[in-house]
């Protein structure tokens, strides 16, 4: 990473998210919960989410701590989640996967703004988590219907 | 050995420009600018005599040792146990068969809990170690303690980062099997009374291991002196290649041991059924060793004796001091370990609430800083901290305090660039 | 890796003249004269590129791995899990996950024995090896057998140095945990059907260990189509540096192993009571790894795969006829290992009645000639061969057929010396 | 070692005992006894010894396998104990362990014919394995009166 890369990594979205994260209120009886912690970095992310009657996300929980990257990135995805079916959110992860992991894939904005971290591999975790975390609530949520 | 330590008095300094020019890799660049490498308690960096001992071999004599008749093989055989001779002179063993290769420090430490404890820490024993042990020298106590019904109990750590020592009258008792203490703490710095530690574990007839992994590499560290059983260390911390790494064993404790791993080389006799173990030290050495680097590791004494270990020793508390001074001036940061430079080594743990330890890491990378960054391997004791990652920086002896200079820059540059509003 | 395999056709030769140059070694002389190295199955001479990888990692980006967020760092985690990815596809492994860095064979096999077969095999099991073994992979499982109430079972070795597979069907039955075979031997050089023996193995629900410390770096070794669950092999006797070796385990079994050493790095979660391990493969790997070797054996492997390991076995059977026939010449000289040379690897033991083994090791060394002489670490072998010693000669990729017309002048000569008279 | 060592190590009259070792008759009724072996070569000793009514070794016998440098070591070993006390043999066993390290030890000769095993120092211990043998026996029977 060259010197002025460090603006390419954190981007101004990216700051802003991270110094105020959206939806970080505990949200009571939700239809889907999880929990994941990056151990290494002593990072954590707790998520709830409730749905509607006709299946779409109407609120989203997101706790934890986390470094710039993490929280931003945890912040981001649940701006975009709302609204979408399971399905959809589903869809969404596996494109912002794609993304982090350098195949061609365009994802909406703001989500975008996080390709830069790709120049640093060793972060990418960070913005993996908490989508991480989405990924198994869902699955938990599957099995259990 | 002693010898050369007295040879060169503790006042002379250390000569850091010339000592720089035997590191190449301290002349690249990172991202653009020049490598600031602070990492050393992760692992140091080889000076050229070092590189050149492993050429040499490989060059020159490489052959497997031990039984060979032909002439590269008693070359081989004789380069390691030289080195062998030269690790025993370093922390004063009485003789080289009290040396024993590993790959590292917690190898070593895994060798005494296989080969030691699971034989001879009884049900009801306890073992004292302290709440700022690194996981090498915590885990494999849990296991033993877990497997033998024993009680693993914790001097703990005060607020200043040293030693809590209050209750060492009821900690160390006679139930006390075995001791096991860091020398020099990898997260605080902190360096422990490990002597007087010891003679307390020795009235109550346990056994000593000292973890030397941060110690060795940065202070002269004399086996008799602290009367310990075990002395652990790893030759990558201490200039010597990745891959070697030595336990130190008393000779009659060893004699008491079995061996953890079982195969050629330690073995003198086998039939179809049965073997019956080869003599000291190779009955703990199975299998071919690691040659080239145990032979890199005498090389990385060499050159660390001809400095000296207490002038070493003094750069550092320099350097230490200096970092110390210059983190006081940036509010937001706390530094962790004890306030005296003379009581720690040179590893400086620093975080902000206001940056996390992970964008630390990548700011200062930037600023071609290598700092480590987590929990260190200690998490029991970040715990205990309150914090779940620090920022490290940790000296040796090719750094200034320039070096310094460009650490506290940079993360001021941090600080600022992640405070509200600073774009 | 299968790829490049199909590149290079099988009849295509080593261009050894340009190999040799590779090998700075081999321009050394030895008692005035150039070395001839014969004694590869002990060890093998390094490339320039191999020992070209180890200066380039020391000077250029030597670095602790794992968790660092600095560029150094990062730079050294992904050159060593490069050259995982590197062991993993030359042996075609399913995943790198499945490749565990070990010191050596020996190591590999210790772990296997303390992680899995402490665990899993039950009083009244079999274990079931050869008579042809490497101490390294009969003193792990007669520990075992020991602690577990489980035997040991052997298949023995025929007149020919081959397997004597007469009584297989009731060796390997639904009693055999495990199965434990060396695919080449050291001693005699035969090459075992581990893959037959592996489906029998299969087919009574054992598990199966193949040691590949011979195999691996002279003929090509795929886990995938032997069907083994374990497989161990040494850098050191690949052209890789010492003290780096390497498990392959089966991904599932993996799953079922408790992990040999503990410590830093290997866990996920601590606390001051209790550890969870880390993921696969961290899981079996504490403390510091030896990042530099794992390094070299990539650059080791990638060397090899140039060359084509059909190519490199084609040129060692090439080699081996050559010897084989030499000898012949010398009647009152004993060959060991089966006659033909396709069945063998090459490795050529051969014994005088009328000149003790360390006596031609002497004798061959003032003639440059380097080979071992003893028992190779197969003592119950050498017993039931009749003999306390033999002499081993065993080649590589460098060797020709004139340094083999060296080693049979050199063994004339011993003979000469020590026949009455002859002075 | 330089090519023509070979004749300053197999001097003459190590050859020529090794080819034709002295005393391999086993002893019936010995005074004392002992085995050793070197396993890592394969090399073993089986020695006895009678003494008289002085304490004089009158007969030895030295049965085993080995090198021509242990074999003949122990040959000549046996020729030069003949008509010694044990004393006597312990202090030649010193003075030829002495030789055999580098000392500047005088040992009688054939002995001295050994010395030049120290140029191949691998080889040192099959010179020793008789005299080891020796010592262990010496031992033995002083520890047994
Ligand atoms: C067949 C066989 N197994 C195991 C080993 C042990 O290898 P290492 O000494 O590298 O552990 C050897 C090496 O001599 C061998 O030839
Ligand atoms: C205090 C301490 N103990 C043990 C270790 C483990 O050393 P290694 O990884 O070389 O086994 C370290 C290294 O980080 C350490 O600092």
């Amino acid at each position: 990473m060259a010197l002025d890369d460090l603006d390419e990594l954190y981007r101004d979205s990216i700051l802003e998210h991270s110094r105020n994260p959206r939806h970080r209120e505990q949200i009571e009886d939700p239809d889907l919960t999880a929990v994941r912690a990056n151990r290494f970095c002593g990072d954590e992310v707790h998520l709830q989410i409730a749905l509607d009657d006709s299946g779409r996300i109407v609120r989203i929980g997101l706790q934890g701590v986390g470094c710039a990257i993490t929280q931003a990135s945890g912040s981001m995805m649940a701006d975009a989640l709302r609204g979408k079916t399971l399905g959809e959110a589903d869809e969404l992860s596996e494109a912002f996967r794609g993304m982090m992991q350098g195949r061609d894939n365009p994802v909406e904005s703001p989500l975008d703004a996080l390709a830069g971290v790709r120049q640093v591999p060793i972060r990418i975790k960070c913005a993996l988590l908490s989508w991480s975390t989405l990924d198994d609530g869902i699955k938990k949520h599957r099995k259990r219907k | 050995m002693t010898v050369s330590r007295e040879q060169a008095p503790s006042k002379h300094r250390l000569d850091v420009a010339r000592i720089r020019k035997d590191f190449p890799i301290l002349s690249r660049k990172v991202n653009g600018v020049p490598l600031v490498y602070l990492d050393n308690a992760a692992t140091s960096q080889k000076p050229r005599s070092v590189i050149q001992s492993l050429v040499d071999y490989y060059e020159g004599y490489n052959s497997n040792v031990h039984r060979g008749v032909h002439t590269l093989s008693m070359e081989a055989t004789n380069a390691m146990e030289e080195a062998r001779a030269k690790v025993a002179a370093f922390v004063n063993a009485e003789s080289p068969d009290c040396i024993i290769w590993t790959r590292n420090t917690t190898e070593a430490i895994n060798v005494v809990a296989k080969g030691w404890a699971m034989q001879h820490v009884k049900a009801g024993d306890e073992i004292v170690t302290t709440g700022m042990e690194h996981h090498s020298n915590l885990v494999p106590w849990q296991q033993v303690a877990r497997e033998r019904g024993a009680k693993l109990r914790f001097l703990p750590v005060a607020a200043d980062g040293s030693l809590d020592l209050s209750e060492v009258d009821s900690i160390i008792s006679a139930r006390t099997r075995l001791l096991t203490v860091v020398q020099m703490s990898n997260s605080l710095g902190t360096i422990n009374p490990v002597k007087e530690l010891a003679a307390r574990a020795r009235a109550v007839g346990a056994t000593v291991l000292v973890d030397g992994a941060q110690s060795v590499p940065h202070m002269p560290v004399d086996v008799q002196d602290i009367d310990c059983d075990f002395l652990a260390f790893s030759g990558h911390k201490m200039l010597g290649p990745t891959g070697i790494g030595a336990l130190y064993a008393r000779h009659e404790v060893l004699e008491q041991m079995e061996p953890m791993l079982v195969g050629g080389e330690m073995v003198l006799e086998v039939t179809y059924e049965d073997a019956t173990w080869n003599d000291l030290p190779m009955r703990f050495e199975a299998g071919t060793p690691n040659i080239a680097d145990a032979i890199g590791l005498g090389a990385a004494i060499d050159y660390l004796q001809a400095l000296g270990m207490d002038q070493i020793r003094g750069h550092e508390i320099e350097l230490t001091r200096y970092a110390l001074d210059a983190f006081k001036e940036l509010e937001e940061v706390d530094v962790y370990g004890p306030p005296d430079p003379q009581a720690r080594g040179g590893v400086v743990p620093f975080h902000s609430a206001s940056v996390h330890a992970h964008d630390v890491g990548t700011v200062l990378d930037r600023r071609g800083v290598a700092v480590r960054t987590g929990h260190h391997c200690t998490m029991p004791l970040m715990r205990t901290l309150g914090v779940a990652a620090t920022a490290r920086a940790s000296f040796y002896i090719y750094n200034t305090v320039e070096e310094v200079d460009v650490l506290v820059d940079a993360m001021k540059e941090a600080l600022r660039y992640f405070s509200d509003g600073a774009r």
